[in-house]
């Protein structure tokens, strides 16, 4: 059945609306009861909330919504959204990373106070995040990116008494806000020279030509520069480790894989849409050449963030600057775009989409397990970890495929959407770029490694002692596991999706 | 259907033994392993494949289904076997099984994972021996790798962790260097090929379809994905001067752990080497012949000299190997009917071998708790049964004929020589003979000290015979040592149908 | 004794130096512009009306305008999330009791109850 | 009438002013103003190019951005107060417990 | 046709059953497995005997019975039975000497009361099948299979008494020295294959006839590197020669023989008698057919013959342990069959190997008697005396020494003045090689009465020099009947080729040896080496002449030698007479210091460089590895301190980025136009 033949247009955006209406579902709760911490039906409702929410971008997305076979893209509110199957696909991922944050946090804060506070700001957060996979006008994309970031800035701050929390927030903060006027100011550039923010009449304005190429380009930089905060890339990443490394660690997970997805959708929908390549890139005598620059940021980024993360004794630490380094591996779904590339430019960016999926579940399994190891009380350092897997034999082992799953090796879903990732960029003619990710995944092994090594090999310094087990954590853990073994074998319904609806942007 | 049998059975037992009691694993996994032997000598049985898997040949227990649909390239799940795969299948699974006897005395803790693990590493080395599509088997190939990091880390001995880190990191690079050689050769195959499969690129290969990549002339991208290749795959195998981690990864780890990887990781390498760079860029190799042949000679004598200064015994068996592989090369460089299926057949002798040797070792080290050849002296006195064992395994290792060492080697010799690859093969065939020579000099060294003379015996253990399930899985390596030796043709006429197309490949672009 | 500013020229000024450069390459690509005549509004239209219709995806407005509904109430929920987060943070504990800082590892911790300072090394 | 160059050139100015700000002042409230200012340089553009460009559009969104710099505000004072408390100052670069 | 011949195969295989008995239930059984042997060789023996009156009646046997590795394409590699005169008179001895090595066993071992006795018997049957499989083994790959059993045999039983130290290390040293040899014979096993497409013996596509008909250019073979047929078949013949002389302890890589002596005599005697050392000769009278084709080669042989016997009789003359003086013996008469082989005289060389076979084990285990009667004490300056205690040892003794010696009418005599006649008729046909080697030869005659009757002397004459020699302990019966046998052999077995009595008196027919290998297949037999053979003859006065020239040079030689030896040793009160050589007794006492340097290659060459070796490999290969990931951990600690932890100096490093890629890409696009 496709939904939308049944449904008013307006019900495409149903995913946000359902995200929206549970952030106020959750503030009306904690204002009726706003002393008594009911843990369990705070998570319970934004739990469900994001479970419905995905479960009907699931709906559409297998329905067809906004898809070639039902008719195209959905435009609506002047255009000033669109839902299409990238959109849902990207809602498909924050959802999910959203259901696991929420269900794992029901024991993360167990002990702390304002859960309420904390729930809806999650959730609120994941509609601004749904809203800019589906905005379709640079104003929505100001507007919903800021709806994402504001409450992830209070949530990295979220532990009040923690100082770790505080300096996180503060610098997560200071770097957003200076990142959203960038991002503003290049916004104002682009409306100066096509006077106008909704995404196809920019690229239908530019397509007429113009002879402003220097201001064009300023503002189309600026504009990554705001993409390149959300998704942690260099250089507008130095948040990043400290955010991931302060915030509490399913603060951090939803960050590092969520927030880091939505950057991506919107940048993708941004740049495919506004600025196509082969209209920036000839525009009055001068090119505003966005696939190099992004080439060139993925190379960076990758770089840095594995060195970085090479040397670290922190593991949240270590975990936060391969966010980074993964941030470079998605960027070379932007990257390996070419003016001719036909077929293989949504090949890649589908690629980057489903490595970006992949991510969420791996990625958020390792903050959460991250968070179960803070619950246990047991330190944030390799030497920390060691022997955990004596004591904690299942969740080690999920820690374990998540940790080989990040360096790419098989038989886990990571490799498989490296694999498809690297491919597609060779197929775009980016083989050096293939190998420039290839190289820093091999290097990332030594870290990710050392995790696994902690848990298994090692012997712990101190008798380990582990209190509770936290089922919530429990759940969401293998919940990841299973998802990035599954995303194996279960590879090609995945790959094919986001490539066809990767394949209609252009 | 029985391939997939064969690899989930395996799976499965190693996930029951995974939550099995520690008390029982031992027992269990080794009467689990007994299904994959079970049906590895079944499927010998009803074997019934002709030619070579890559070129047209008849392939045996063929399955090919569709299983990712990515860009251009399909991605199948293919796996079936020919006559060079059959022999490592089933040495795979008897090598596994005594192995795990062989873990019974000196495995004391987390017997339920190492076991599992053991198991799990079975189940992913029969899915590289049987893999026929490059995805497939890349899982395969790599997926082996974890089970073995833990082995060496948790159960290994004192530097277990930088040794474990070691191979793990340093086989992983290599594999991304052969992946990235491989898949530029099929990016040079452009539309001439429509999946992953092995037989379709290496006959497209053969066609001579391969084009310009990244720059590169066909010439040029076979050359560069077959150096890209042979790093990759001699870091496994390993060739020197890549092999450093290998004698690291030995020492430390536990005695069944070194079995296998001696016995059927390292020719994880040789029989990679064989199916990509030796079947699928025959020009490319033959024009390589000479770099290749003073490589293979390198390891042979570098190795064993490195074997000569050693102290440890592991250690002289580690560095042994390294020589040993050298064979291979020699004998895969040679394009002749005995030396490339003298090469498969030593990875068969020399994985019975070496399992046997480093099981030896091992025997004395559950008794003595030391390896080091100074620290005593006329083992044989109190252990003589197993040094008897060790004695006769010394001496296939240098080749005495009626083992399969033996044979191995002189099929290589004898394909070696009469190569026509280049004019000076004899004089590099000379060269890496001397091995046996130099081979002969360190066990007979390392055994006249160990085994023979006065006992004598720095250490506080008591030292009496090993129990019988400790010597059993040696008197039964020995006895399929002699059985080969004896009758090479057991396996050597299925490799020698297998290989011989490969023998006929000629100028392809 | 005296409150007032003072201007303060140091070194801490140096890294301005870098928005100084900014300036420069903004500048240069600017003044490198060149932009036709503006279209202007038309005489008499009523911009503050247009402003409200366009927010509002109506299209009674003199000068056209694109639409902000949908950005509307986004911003109404920024707001209001905005405010549930700053409450949060700005409201003030009971106990002002400190917890113990997890971020450097327990290194901070590990310091203060073992009295030694050799963690602090390179790191 | 004003080239439109110059309004570039000046919120250029004002954008570069702001980040001077960032760069040279360790006062988290003197951060928050900087950024006000460069949020500001943008209005200044968009205010400009609607009416070079004849249309409302501009002009619409600048509210949309001041409505937003006062919720970052609202977050970021509230950021501020809690830094205050926890680090005994509003300095940002005394909260540097995490590094490299 | 299912003659005795096809039986031949239970001549190797019975051995080897007695192998598996021993090991398997050798404990279990009297004596430790002995009968078994016993029975086996005994069982080899008479079929031995069997199939050689069957040759003799002109029966030969060439059957491929087990095919080893069949090749695709390519071709068989296989095991087979070559039964022609030589391998049946082989057969023959070494049945003999295995059987009565087995039966002196008993005596030697058992009546001792030594441990490990399966073990021991277990090592004969192997031995002993090991060497009949080589002797009958109709293709090179099989004899070199058999060869290195062989080897493998020598080292167990070199190394029986592994409890001590010396034993483990001269078993070792055997092996090692003579796998250095059989680098190079394995090198021409390989060669052999490559050239001629086959390594048979006899047959169609025997590879000595394919070379004959390559050198004369009926058919086409591959050669390599470049080189011509006569020169790559000199190369081939050198290589097989590797392992010959590695084997035979032939001249450098004699050193494992001497210290070979650590193990039981009886070993010993099989070892010098009828199998390990044998083997090497054997192999190239086997494929005598191939090495009359090189004149170079078969000048080869005959020099390192020629030098080895005089070089190893030098030294004999000063050991004082009587196993070392049969042990230096044993090299020296190697080396004459050596010289015989090289010189063309195939019929000599075979002959000298038979007889040689008889003596030296006769020696042998009359030393081992005369070892249990001193209590295992080997040193001759403790004997004296023995004579009149156990006498028959002595009378066999003395009858293999006369043999040695080469005193007419003992075997030693005939077989090694034909050997000399032959070399010394070649050589004056114009071969100044030959004539070297014969005058080497010659010189070890005198050296060879010498050191023999020093012996026979020291250990037999005199007053007994030690209480053990004064109250020796006895032997019995399994002792003695070994040496009587062999005793009457050595006196006798001369008579079957009595050459020069041939050509001095003109009495057709009684050179029966000459005969008996005339018979077989065409490409095997004497006379058709005898025609290819690369040397023409000169004499002194006459074919009768020059034999009787040449006989009575080498008899006054040995004579001379024993009488130097009666006039010093046989007193009743003998001294060392070694301080008159001066300082070559040094070097003699040394053996010319081929152990050191041999030693000195393996410890203080190949060990240096190995270890400096294994130094490079940790150092700088591993080195290297090590080194990239330090660099690359060290360049991940240099980066992450870009993350200063200040947010200020974030937003100067983010200001710059920005500014670069501006201008960077502005540069690019043409922005600032």
């Amino acid at each position: 059945m496709t939904p939308l033949q049944t449904l008013p247009e307006w019900a495409a955006t149903a995913p946000a609306i359902v995200l929206a209406l549970t952030g106020l579902a959750l503030l009306l709760i904690d204002t009726i009861d706003p002393d008594s911490t009911n843990n369990g039906l705070l998570a319970g409702t934004a739990t469900l909330g994001a479970l419905a929410a995905g479960g009907i971008a699931a709906w559409f997305l297998i329905g067809g919504t906004g898809m070639e076979s039902t008719g195209g893209a959905i435009s609506l509110y002047g255009d000033a959204l669109v839902v299409d199957g990238m959109s849902l696909f990207f809602t498909l991922i924050f959802t999910s990373v959203t259901a696991m944050v929420t269900v794992a946090s029901y024991d993360y804060l167990a002990d702390e106070e304002y859960q309420g506070e904390f729930y809806s700001l999650v959730i609120f957060a994941a509609t601004g995040m749904t809203l800019m996979g589906m905005a379709n006008s640079l104003a929505t994309v100001f507007v919903s990116l800021e709806l994402a970031s504001l409450p992830s800035y209070a949530l990295v701050a979220f532990l009040k008494k923690d100082r770790g929390s505080i300096e996180a927030g503060l610098k997560y903060f200071l770097i957003g806000a200076l990142s959203s006027a960038v991002f503003a100011f290049g916004i104002s550039l682009v409306f100066a020279v096509t006077g106008s923010l909704v995404l196809p009449e920019v690229a239908a304005t530019l397509a007429e030509g113009t002879e402003l190429v220097g201001v064009l380009g300023l503002g189309v930089l600026m504009i990554a520069g705001g993409f390149a905060f959300k998704t942690a890339s260099v250089p507008f990443h130095f948040w990043a480790p400290e955010a991931y490394e302060g915030a509490p660690a399913p603060v951090s997970a939803f960050l590092s894989s969520a927030s880091k997805a939505a950057g991506f959708a919107v940048a993708f929908r941004v740049f495919t849409v506004a600025f196509p390549l082969e209209t920036v890139t000839a525009v009055g005598g001068g090119s505003v050449d966005w696939s190099l620059l992004f080439a060139l940021l993925a190379v960076v980024t990758m770089t840095l963030g594995n060195f970085a993360a090479a040397t670290q004794e922190n593991v949240k630490r270590m975990l936060a600057y391969s966010s980074i380094g993964h941030a470079g591996y998605a960027l070379i779904g932007l990257a390996a775009i070419t003016v001719d590339g036909g077929a293989a430019n949504g090949d890649v960016l589908g690629a980057s989409m489903a490595h970006l999926l992949v991510y969420g579940f791996m990625n958020t399994g390792a903050f959460l397990f991250i968070a179960m190891v803070e619950k246990w009380g047991l330190g944030r350092t390799f030497e920390d970890y060691n022997g955990i897997a004596s004591k904690a034999p299942i969740a080690a082992t999920a820690m374990t495929v998540f940790m080989f799953s990040l360096a790419g090796l098989p038989p886990f879903g990571g490799f498989v959407s490296k694999y498809a990732l690297f491919y597609s960029a060779i197929e775009s003619g980016f083989w050096w770029l293939a190998a420039f990710g290839a190289v820093n995944s091999a290097l990332s092994l030594f870290y990710y490694s050392r995790v696994v090594k902690a848990m298994w090999i090692e012997e712990p310094s101190k008798p380990l002692e582990i209190g509770s087990q936290p089922v919530g954590l429990y759940v969401a853990i293998i919940f990841a596991a299973v998802g990035t073994v599954l995303l194996l074998p279960g590879f090609q319904p995945v790959i094919e999706t986001a490539q066809t609806v990767a394949a209609a942007l252009f | 259907m029985i391939i997939e049998a064969l690899i989930a059975v395996t799976f499965l037992a190693a996930l029951v033994t995974f939550v099995l009691p520690d008390r029982y694993a031992g027992k269990a996994a080794f009467a689990l392993s007994l299904a994959p032997v079970i049906g590895s000598l079944y499927m010998w049985q009803q074997y019934d494949a002709s030619g070579n898997a890559l070129l047209g040949g008849n392939i045996a227990f063929e399955t090919d289904v569709v299983w990712l649909q990515l860009g251009q390239y399909d991605l199948h799940w293919m796996v079936g076997v020919d006559g060079i795969s059959m022999p490592l299948v089933v040495l795979t699974t008897i090598l596994t099984t005594l192995a795990i006897v062989s873990a019974w005395t000196p495995i004391a803790e987390r017997q339920s994972q190492f076991f599992g693990l053991m198991l799990l590493m079975e189940a992913n080395l029969l899915g590289v021996f049987t893999a026929l599509d490059f995805f497939v088997w890349f899982v395969f190939w790599e997926a082996v790798l974890v089970p073995m990091y833990f082995l060496i880390g948790v159960w290994g001995g004192p530097r277990r962790k930088y040794a474990a880190i070691k191979f793990f990191v340093y086989t992983n690079i290599a594999s991304l260097v052969m992946f990235i050689g491989f898949i530029s050769l099929v990016f040079g195959l452009g539309d001439s090929i429509t999946s992953l499969r092995l037989p379709e690129i290496a006959q497209a290969l053969q066609a001579g379809q391969l084009g310009s990549f990244a720059g590169l002339s066909a010439g040029a991208l076979a050359s560069v994905a077959f150096i890209a290749m042979f790093f990759g795959f001699a870091v496994k195998v390993p060739v020197a001067p890549l092999h450093t981690w290998l004698p690291d990864a030995h020492v430390e780890a536990p005695t069944p752990v070194s079995v296998m990887l001696a016995g059927v990781l390292l020719k994880m390498g040789t029989y990679a080497l064989l199916r990509f760079n030796f079947t699928m860029l025959p020009e490319t190799a033959r024009a390589f012949a000479l770099p290749i042949a003073l490589l293979a000679v390198a390891s042979v004598i570098y190795g064993a000299l490195l074997a000569l200064a050693q102290q440890d015994l592991k250690r002289i068996v580690a560095y042994s190997s390294v020589s040993s592989m050298g064979y291979v090369i020699l004998g895969l460089i040679a394009y002749t009917t005995y030396g490339v299926g003298g090469a498969t057949f030593q990875m068969v002798a020399h994985g019975l071998i070496s399992g046997l040797m480093f099981m030896a070792v091992g025997v004395i080290y559950n008794t003595t708790h030391t390896r080091m050849v100074s620290d005593m002296s006329g083992i044989a006195d109190r252990m003589p049964v197993t040094a008897g064992i060790f004695v006769a395994g010394a001496f296939g290792y240098m080749g005495l004929p009626l083992m399969a060492g033996f044979a191995a080697e002189f099929f290589i010799f004898k394909g070696a020589f009469e190569s026509t690859v280049m004019e000076a093969m004899p004089l590099f065939t000379g060269a890496a003979m001397f091995g046996i020579v130099i081979v002969a000099g360190y066990l007979l060294f390392a055994m006249q000290r160990t085994l023979f003379g006065p006992f004598r015996f720095d250490g506080d253990y008591d030292v009496t015979e090993a129990p019988f399930h400790d010597v059993a899985p040696l008197a039964v390596l020995l006895l399929l040592t002699i059985v080969l030796g004896v009758s090479p043709d057991i396996f050597f006429t299925m490799i020698q149908d297998a290989v011989n197309p490969i023998l006929e490949l000629g100028g392809a672009f | 004794m005296t409150t007032k500013p003072q201007l303060k020229l140091g070194s801490h000024l140096v890294p301005g130096l870098a928005a100084v450069a900014l300036f420069v390459v903004m500048a240069v690509v600017f003044l490198g512009a060149s932009f036709p005549n503006p279209q202007g509004f038309a005489e008499g239209a009523n911009i503050t009306a247009s402003i409200g219709y366009s927010m509002f995806n109506l299209d009674f407005g003199d000068v056209t305008g694109e639409s902000f509904l949908v950005a509307f109430i986004v911003i109404a929920v920024t707001l209001d999330v905005a405010l549930d987060g700053a409450i949060h943070l700005a409201r003030r504990e009971e106990s002002g009791q400190m917890r113990t800082i997890l971020t450097d590892g327990g290194r901070e911790l590990k310091r203060t109850l073992l009295d030694s300072d050799d963690e602090e090394g390179d790191h | 009438m004003v080239p439109p160059q110059y309004y570039l050139l000046l919120s250029a100015a004002v954008f570069c002013i702001g980040i001077f700000g960032l760069l040279t002042r360790r006062n988290a409230l003197l951060f928050l103003m900087s950024v006000e200012l460069m949020l500001n340089a943008a209005n200044i553009n968009l205010v400009a190019f609607s009416y070079y460009w004849g249309n409302v559009t501009g002009q619409t969104f600048t509210l949309f951005t001041l409505a937003l710099a006062a919720a970052e505000v609202a977050v970021g004072i509230g950021i501020i107060l809690v830094l205050y408390r926890n680090f005994d100052g509003v300095d940002v670069t005394n909260a540097t417990t995490m590094r490299w | 046709m299912a003659g005795i011949l096809d039986f031949a195969p239970a001549i190797v295989l019975l051995p080897f059953l007695s192998f598996l008995i021993a090991l398997g239930a050798g404990r279990y059984m009297p004596k430790g497995g002995a009968l078994a042997g016993i029975g086996a060789t005994a069982g080899s023996f008479v079929l031995s005997i069997a199939t050689f009156f069957a040759v003799s009646g002109g029966q030969t046997y060439n059957q491929t019975i087990y095919t080893w590795a069949e090749g695709l394409d390519a071709i068989n590699l296989t095991f087979g039975l070559l039964i022609d005169p030589l391998s049946s008179m082989m057969l023959v001895i070494v049945t003999l000497v295995a059987l009565l090595v087995h039966i002196f066993s008993l005596g030697y071992m058992n009546d001792e009361g030594e441990t490990g006795l399966p073990r021991y018997y277990a090592g004969l049957g192997l031995f002993t099948a090991s060497m009949l499989g080589f002797v009958v083994a109709d293709n090179l790959l099989m004899a070199f299979m058999f060869f290195e059993l062989v080897g493998l045999c020598s080292y167990l039983l070199i190394g029986f008494h592994f409890r001590q130290d010396g034993p483990p290390s001269a078993a070792k040293k055997a092996f090692l020295v003579t796998r250095f040899g059989d680098y190079f014979f394995l090198i021409g096993v390989v060669a052999v294959f490559a050239t001629f497409g086959s390594a048979a013996f006899a047959g169609p596509d025997a590879f000595p006839v394919l070379a004959e008909e390559a050198l004369n250019g009926e058919h086409s073979v591959n050669t390599f590197l470049g080189m011509g047929e006569q020169a790559w078949f000199t190369v081939v013949g050198l290589l097989v020669l590797g392992g010959v002389v590695g084997k035979s302890a032939q001249f450098p890589l004699h050193t494992w023989l001497p210290d070979a002596m650590e193990g039981p005599t009886p070993v010993s005697a099989l070892i010098h008698a009828a199998t390990m050392v044998a083997a090497g000769v054997y192999l190239v009278a086997r494929m005598y057919g191939f090495y009359v084709l090189t004149p170079t080669t078969l000048a080869i042989i005959a020099l390192i013959g020629g030098f080895t016997a005089l070089f190893a009789a030098t030294m004999g003359v000063v050991k004082k342990e009587i196993k070392q003086v049969l042990a230096y013996s044993t090299i020296s008469q190697y080396g004459y069959m050596m010289l015989g082989l090289g010189a063309g005289g195939y019929v000599a060389a075979t002959f000298h190997l038979m007889t040689h076979a008889f003596f030296k084990a006769l020696l042998f285990l009359g030393a081992g008697s005369v070892i249990i009667a001193m209590h295992h004490n080997e040193n001759m300056w403790d004997m004296g005396g023995l004579k009149d205690k156990m006498p028959v040892t002595y009378y066999a003794f003395l009858s293999g020494s006369l043999a040695l010696a080469g005193i007419v009418p003992f075997a030693g005599f005939w077989s090694k003045d034909e050997v000399l006649y032959e070399t010394l008729i070649h050589g004056l046909g114009g071969s100044p090689i030959l004539l070297a080697a014969y005058a080497m030869g010659l010189l070890a005659v005198f050296f060879t009465g010498f050191y023999t009757f020093r012996m026979v002397f020291l250990t037999f004459h005199g007053e007994p020099r030690s209480g053990t020699a004064r109250d020796p302990h006895g032997v019995r019966w399994n002792v003695k009947g070994p040496l009587a046998v062999l005793g009457v052999l050595a006196a006798t077995t001369g008579l079957v080729n009595m050459v020069p009595v041939e050509k001095l008196f003109g009495i057709k027919g009684i050179d029966f040896l000459h005969q008996f290998l005339d018979g077989s297949f065409s490409s095997l037999n004497a006379h058709h080496y005898a025609e290819l053979i690369p040397y023409s003859s000169g004499y002194i006065g006459g074919e009768a002449g020059t034999v009787a020239i040449g006989a009575a040079v080498s008899l006054g030689f040995a004579l001379g030698g024993a009488a130097l030896a009666h006039v010093l040793y046989n007193v009743p009160e003998p001294v060392e007479h070694t301080d008159k050589l001066g300082s070559i007794k040094t070097v003699l006492y040394n053996n010319y210091y081929q152990d050191e340097y041999q030693v000195w290659i393996a410890t203080g060459v190949v060990q240096p460089i190995s270890r400096v070796l294994d130094k490079f490999d940790q150092g700088i290969v591993d080195g290297v590895v090590n080194g990239i990931s330090s660099v690359s951990l060290f360049a991940g600690g240099r980066v992450k301190r870009i993350q200063t932890g200040v947010v200020s100096n974030y937003v100067a490093l983010l200001t710059l980025g920005l500014t670069a890629l501006l201008l960077g890409l502005g540069l690019l696009g043409g922005w600032f136009a």
